[in-house]
């Protein structure tokens, strides 16, 4: 039935539009209820699981930019920033307290005095500095340079011109002084796990992408590679009373099905799941109990491209429109995605402050769609070449499910399989006339918007070529504006002109799914990456089989 | 002896060099890009500035014949250069996962033997007998299966039903992670083994010295122990060969499955994350261990056949 | 049947299993070895000669299997012998020596061990003693420097030599039968009358009668006191060697005969010996009816064509001694 | 033994496993040839989300997948891209392999030496890992499976042809047929190739079983044949993540393969039987 489908869509979209912490707090709500019920129990072992690939990069924190190794580095290191997870938004890690010049382009930082390196020694302001200094080498291309190039005098260090980043001062041990460039919060910038503090005298060893040392709850002790990392408690971590699991054990499965059969069998406590096992657990009653959902800040998207090597069509949004228009894509989340997505609007999710409650998706509207076409030329409809990768949320089956569709109202897909690797290369070369993808569409919603503005090429982020005066000049001012509401509001302009111009398919936004035994608590519904877990707050109790 | 290895390694030497040049020429015209951004669910975002300057650091926008110069140079003295993704050299992360890749691969090779050795005997024994046909639809059926078809199958049998054995990966590297993997990718050698040595056995039995032996009053049991185990195992030993050289490629899917730490997933791993230096190095590994066991075959025929001893 | 009889065939039947029938290898073979002493079989390729000796052996395999008779050895039924009563006879009481010297010894082998075998099978020895007695037979069968040859491998031997090892196995244990199937066939004609020669001086020695196979009539009769003629799967004729050359009763003997150059160029001519008998071997599926031989007898008539001969005891001898299966014998 | 060889158990067991793998084979040729008249529905566009994963019944004998497409259909035309990967990997395999045998064993000089180098090569180069070398540098897709798959297994055929014609060379043949007037390429296609025809026929049967397997396990590995057009292997690869939720997704093409694969493997034991007497099962 349509129109309940359509009710059930609204009702879910008020509850996440409302607002993204109460939509944080309602999910977060069950498992947070059983927590309190019960104290936390010091000891056992969290068996997390790293699923996106059959190995880590690298433990040298800075030195990956992959999600992957990021589920380690957030046990063994620590950001300046963090992402609370509990109230959606940006929080101070490791320092106290932090005040901001009027410019709003001096930070100054009072740092926590309390905080180890698990060889011993205690951080300060130094190690930031040197960490910071030491990501911006540019003989090494450490991914966390364009985080920290927003720090002035950064650059100069990258292009070898200055030993030292002017932008950061030390003004004694537990205060340091950071000046940037851009009138943006840097915690956006330095909570990434790319700008992890180091210490410097363990950093320079050799090894220490095989033996990290870090600031975090708990400490290296063994990595097989391929195969898992296992870290124990450092006591001397600077929150008390945590960790409270003696050891964090993190297993690296990227085989879903093989995933699926250790997290029946109680040999891992956390595990990812996709659409058709996500439908299964939750029809398992047992299983239901330990399902944790986020909507993510990815936007799921087809992605014309506009510029003269695309398809001529896309030029016109009309036909964009009647792409939107034309496809029934409550029904392809609900069937297909099997209900593990929400039904994408424009292109910031709704956890973002400027995402407007009040617009509606594009609805599902066949005869418009042809009726827009044939207004624009194309009565016949047209055919064009749809670049995908196999991706099972973002890819192949979701094409597959598009092309019946997009046939009734004329217009053909030729799909063109690559893999995800080349899929990006593509983009950035132009070579495609549409492809399907994800996108991070959060948590800064001005970086997200970015990705539309004319004048970021094609190879940072614009890959459908996208350039709108009026999209522009509302961004413009975005940037310009240290006024963090009216900011939010010029986003939101800009977001649903985005929505109008329809540069993209909008799809969906990912709903992530992890599911946990019984026995493990404290796990946080991280927007960003639900993989991303504060291990420090985690624990297990006694009925966990670990040992 | 000496002559017999002297002569493999001149073979094996030009192969080698073919393999390093053959590998490095596919690899350098693989599209696609290390650092792309696409990789792991979208999850992982790149800058572009940080993507040109990678290029330059590990010299991929050098001409090629350049990078093939050097890179021929460095593998020469044994060095595979450096990981893109790790940053660490090839060689340290193929050392870490030699042992892992071993160890599945001998017990692959061992559950092989064993059972398809036995199974093979047996059959050929009693040709046309139950245990014969049994064990001869068995293999047929062994090679008809799809590697991680098969593997998913034990997995949910062994560890999800019977709760008999860990379902994935390397645990503290003991026996028991080691079995499902083992069986998985040994099923297909095992197979081949027991369908070979049935033909062998077939084939010795029928030999004339056989006969002879039968004539001279000996038992059954002592025509087969003296007579024609040795002389199977000669036709045996050849497809053992085969078969375990090439058991580090084929493993790629079983590690895959198992979450095994062995030197196939860093391969498939590699290819995924286009880190060219681990996939060069991975591969040359494998078939460097191909050609070392073949020479270890030829000099096992040399302990074995007198034929081949004395240079026939 | 005489009091020194050692071996003893009576109507002797040889099953082949075919796809659907079961065919007769051999049929109605009766002849009897004395002891000391040396018999011939002589017959073309595919005749049945081989078969019989293995089915002596008991060593028929499938689809060969004993059909019916009985096999006497000194007088002991055995052709139902126990699997285990085989064994203690093969070896001690019969050796058999076979065709390809080549192939017939194993090659992965050193030849003093596989002789050595023999001693440790029958004679309970130990290793070390039996390897000792090796060496020993080894010189007997005259290979020079026995002590090295010992720990040679088959192929390091000549085709002479290595028949010579294969006499010493069959003779390790004195056995009272040796059975040599073609045993000069595959060898160089030079070696041939040496290993015959040896053969025959080494049984003569021992006391040990002979039952020698081959399609080579003049070998077998010089050789041999009896000779019987076997053709598709029967016996044709059974002589004493002299009367089967100066009297060949059955016409395929006399074609035999004819067949050979005269004694001394028997030799170096032997390479056409049966060319000269029109026709082949019919093949088991296709034996003709009445007398198998008619597709090729000159003396064929009507009763050939229908009528099996039955045997004829010919005169001048007792049934044992002298038979042919003749329509027109003479 | 002097009487005529009689291989009886061997003809009984190539005649059983020659019927039951011809037939299976032959099932799976049919249906791939009639995939247009026994198919129910188009395999890629008569997706219908709101039939998605029905189980096997009257409606779907096969039952459903997640875009609602009928399985048995997806099997059906599945047949025909199986089949053709096999098939057209085996004929690429065998073109190869026999020119550069036939070439290298009549010409013999440094090209023999170059050809003899190459199959050492590529015997020693795991066939799956060349084919995923392969697969990852052409990008997913039919004709890179061809490729990948026709491109790596040659070895075994080019050294059977290449034996051949030594043996014909040293046995006088061609230089025969030279004086005979008769030219290089009429000499190998008429003396030589007849000659290997048997063995060849048996190893491309096999081949095909390890090609369909293989572009299986390439599948598995994210590198095989992708939808929307279906193969078997994809549909197995893909389906696997749901073996115990919607089992009918993984049955229907793992029997499918297992099938064929089991039939090629029998046909080829077979056929060996008949065309290949002499051999030993020298396979790997």
């Amino acid at each position: 039935m349509p129109s309940d489908r359509f009710v059930q869509g609204e009702m879910l979209m008020r509850i996440l539009v409302w607002s993204a912490v109460a939509a944080f707090a309602l999910m977060g709500a069950g498992v947070a209820d059983a927590q309190q019920a019960q104290t936390p129990r010091k000891g056992g072992v969290i068996r997390m699981t790293a699923p996106y690939a059959a190995s880590f990069g690298s433990l040298d924190p800075q030195a990956t930019p992959r999600a992957q190794d990021d589920i380690v580095n957030k046990a063994i290191h620590r950001t300046l920033y963090n992402w609370d997870t509990a109230n959606s938004k940006l929080v101070l890690e490791l320092a106290k307290s932090v005040s901001v010049s009027d410019d709003g382009l001096v930070y100054t930082y009072k740092l926590r005095d309390d905080a180890y390196f698990h060889n011993g020694r205690k951080m300060t302001a130094d190690d930031i500095i040197y960490s910071y200094t030491r990501i911006m080498d540019g003989k090494k291309g450490y991914p966390g340079a364009r985080y920290i190039r927003l720090i002035k005098g950064a650059t100069d260090v990258e292009k070898g011109t200055a030993k030292e980043i002017s932008g950061l001062r030390k003004i004694d041990d537990y205060t340091l002084e950071i000046t940037i460039t851009d009138r943006v919060d840097p915690g956006y910038y330095l909570f990434s796990g790319s700008t992890a503090i180091l210490p410097k005298e363990e950093a320079e060893k050799p090894d220490f992408a095989s033996h990290p040392v870090g600031l975090g709850p708990f400490k290296f002790k063994e990595h097989i590679p391929g195969s898992r990392v296992v870290m124990e408690r450092f006591d001397k971590f600077y929150k008390p009373g945590k960790p409270y699991a003696d050891r964090l054990e993190v297993l690296i499965m990227a085989e879903a099905a093989a995933r699926d059969v250790a997290f029946r069998n109680k040999e891992i406590d956390t595990s990812i799941l996709g659409p058709a096992q996500y439908v299964a657990y939750r029809a398992d009653p047992q299983l239901a109990k330990g399902i944790l959902e986020v909507p993510e800040m990815f936007t799921r998207s087809i992605q014309f491209n506009l510029a003269d090597g695309g398809a001529k069509p896309f030029k016109d949004k009309r036909v964009r429109q009647a792409f939107n228009l034309a496809i029934d894509s409550d029904l392809i989340i609900k069937r297909l995605v099997k209900d593990k997505a929400y039904r994408a609007v424009s292109w910031l999710p709704p956890s973002s402050a400027s995402f407007d409650k009040t617009m509606k998706p594009y609805a599902h509207d066949p005869e418009k769609a042809k009726k827009l076409l044939a207004e624009a030329g194309y009565p016949n409809g047209f055919e064009f070449e749809l670049t995908t990768s196999q991706n099972e949320s973002w890819g192949m089956p979701i094409v597959e499910a598009i092309m019946p569709m997009l046939a009734k109202v004329g217009i053909k897909i030729k799909p063109k399989l690559v893999e995800v690797t080349v899929l990006t290369e593509i983009a950035m070369k132009g070579e495609h006339q549409a492809y399907i993808g994800s996108s991070l569409t959060g948590p800064d919603s001005l970086a997200t918007l970015r990705c539309y503005y004319s004048k970021t090429p094609r190879t940072a982020c614009n890959y459908t070529g996208f350039s709108s005066p009026a999209f522009d000049k509302l961004l413009d001012e975005a940037g310009q504006t240290g006024d963090m509401a009216k900011r939010t509001d010029l986003l939101k302009q800009a977001n649903n002109v985005l929505y109008d111009e329809a540069p993209v398919w909008f799809f969906n936004y990912n709903k992530a799914v992890l599911a946990h035994q019984p026995w493990i608590h404290g796990l946080q519904a991280n927007p960003t990456e639900i993989t991303h877990q504060y291990p420090e707050d985690i624990w297990v109790d006694a009925t966990s089989p670990a040992k | 002896m000496l002559l017999v290895l002297a002569r493999r390694l001149a073979n094996v030497v030009p192969t080698l060099v073919a393999v390093i040049a053959l590998v490095f020429l596919l690899f350098s015209v693989l599209p696609g890009s290390f650092i792309s951004g696409m990789g792991e669910d979208g999850r992982t975002t790149i800058d572009p500035a940080v993507m040109e300057r990678m290029r330059k650091e590990m010299g991929l926008d050098d001409p090629l014949p350049e990078r093939f110069a050097k890179y021929i140079a460095h593998t020469a003295v044994g060095d595979l250069g450096k990981s893109f993704r790790t940053r660490e050299p090839v060689t340290y992360l193929i050392g870490q996962r030699i042992w892992p890749s071993l160890k599945l691969m001998f017990a692959a090779m061992a559950f092989a033997i064993v059972v398809g050795v036995t199974l093979g005997f047996l059959a050929a024994l009693r040709p046309g007998s139950l245990v014969d046909t049994v064990s001869m639809v068995a293999a047929i059926s062994g090679l008809s299966l799809s590697q991680f078809w098969f593997g998913l199958m034990l997995m949910y049998l062994f560890a999800l039903t019977l709760q008999w054995l860990p379902s994935f990966g390397y645990g503290d590297g003991g026996i028991m992670h080691l079995i499902l993997p083992a069986i998985a990718l040994g099923v297909g050698p095992m197979a081949l083994l027991a369908r070979t040595t049935r033909a062998a056995v077939l084939d010795v039995l029928n030999a004339d010295f056989v006969r002879t032996a039968r004539s001279k009053g000996m038992s059954e049991r002592r025509v087969v122990e003296w007579h024609v185990l040795r002389n199977a195992l000669v036709l045996v030993i050849t497809i053992i060969g085969l078969q375990f050289g090439s058991l580090m490629g084929q493993a790629v899917v079983v590690e895959k499955l198992f979450a095994w730490p062995g030197v196939g997933s860093l391969l498939i791993d590699s290819v995924f994350q286009r880190d060219m230096p681990a996939v060069q190095g991975c591969i040359l590994l494998i078939v460097l261990f191909f050609l070392a066991i073949n020479t270890l075959v030829d000099i096992a025929y040399v302990a074995i056949d007198p034929r081949i001893r004395y240079g026939r | 049947m005489t009091a020194d009889s050692l071996l003893r065939v009576e109507d002797l039947r040889i099953a082949l299993a075919g796809d659907r029938t079961i065919y007769n290898a051999v049929e109605e073979v009766s002849f009897e070895i004395r002891r000391g002493e040396a018999f011939g079989l002589v017959g073309e390729s595919g005749c049945g000669k081989s078969i019989t000796a293995l089915a002596v052996m008991g060593l028929l395999k499938r689809p060969l299997s004993l059909g019916g008779g009985k096999i006497l050895l000194d007088g002991e039924e055995i052709q139902n012998a126990s699997a285990a009563r085989m064994r203690m006879l093969r070896g001690s009481r019969i050796g058999m020596i076979f065709q390809e010297p080549m192939t017939a010894l194993n090659p992965l082998s050193p030849v003093g061990r596989q002789i050595a075998e023999m001693f440790v099978l029958h004679q309970n020895a130990g290793w070390s003693e039996a390897m000792d007695r090796a060496e020993e037979a080894l010189r007997q069968v005259r290979v020079p420097s026995p002590g090295r040859r010992v720990k040679d491998y088959p192929h390091q031997l000549s085709g002479g030599m290595r028949q010579r090892v294969m006499i010493a196995i069959a003779l390790a244990c004195s056995p009272e039968l040796l059975i040599a199937d073609e045993p000069t066939t595959a060898l160089d004609v030079t070696v041939q009358a040496e290993i015959i020669d040896l053969m025959a001086e080494l049984c003569a020695a021992k006391g040990t009668a002979i039952l020698m196979i081959s399609h080579d009539l003049g070998l077998v009769a010089n050789m041999c006191k009896r000779v019987a003629v076997m053709y598709a799967g029967r016996i044709v004729e059974a002589q004493p060697a002299e009367a089967i050359f100066a009297k060949p009763q059955h016409p395929y003997t006399q074609g035999l005969v004819d067949s050979l150059p005269r004694l001394g160029e028997r030799s170096r001519r032997g390479q056409q010996r049966l060319r000269e008998i029109a026709g082949v071997v019919p093949s088991i599926q296709a034996y003709p009816a009445g007398c198998r031989f008619n597709p090729r007898c000159p003396r064929a008539s009507d009763v050939c064509l229908t009528t099996a001969p039955a045997i004829t005891p010919l005169p001048a001898a007792n049934s044992i001694e002298a038979l042919v299966r003749c329509h027109h014998h003479g | 033994m002097t009487l005529i060889p009689i291989k009886l158990m061997p003809r009984l067991r190539g005649g059983t496993s020659l019927w039951i793998g011809g037939g299976l084979v032959g099932l799976a040729v049919f249906v791939a040839i009639a995939a247009p008249l026994i198919a129910r529905t188009d395999p890629v566009m008569d997706a219908n989300l709101m039939n998605a994963e029905i189980p096997p019944g009257w409606e779907f004998p096969f039952g459903t997948d997640a875009q609602g497409r009928d399985i048995y259909s997806r099997i059906v035309y599945g047949a025909r891209i199986s089949l053709t990967v096999g098939v057209g990997s085996q004929i690429l395999n065998s073109l190869i392999g026999v020119s550069l045998g036939l070439t290298a064993g009549y010409w013999g000089g440094w090209w023999d030496d170059f050809v003899t180098a190459l199959t050492n090569l590529m015997l020693a180069i795991p066939s799956l890992i060349f084919a995923l070398a392969i697969m990852a540098i052409l990008g997913p897709g039919l004709s890179s499976l061809l490729m990948a798959l026709g491109l790596t297994a040659w070895s075994y055929s080019c050294r059977i042809a290449r034996a051949q014609v030594l043996s014909l060379k040293s046995q006088g043949y061609i230089q025969a047929a030279r004086i005979l007037g008769y030219g290089d390429l009429r000499i190998m296609f008429t003396q030589v190739l007849p000659n290997i025809l048997g063995p060849l026929i048996v190893i491309a049967t096999l081949g095909m079983g390890t090609a369909i397997l293989s572009e299986a396990a390439l599948s598995f590995l994210g590198l095989g044949i992708r939808p929307p057009f279906p193969s078997w292997g994809s549909m197995l690869s893909e389906a696997r993540d749901q073996i115990n939720t919607v089992p009918w997704l993984s049955i229907f093409p793992g029997v499918a393969i297992f099938l064929t694969v089991l039939g090629l493997n029998l046909l080829g034991d077979g056929l060996r039987d008949i065309l290949d007497p002499q051999s030993t099962t020298r396979r790997s």
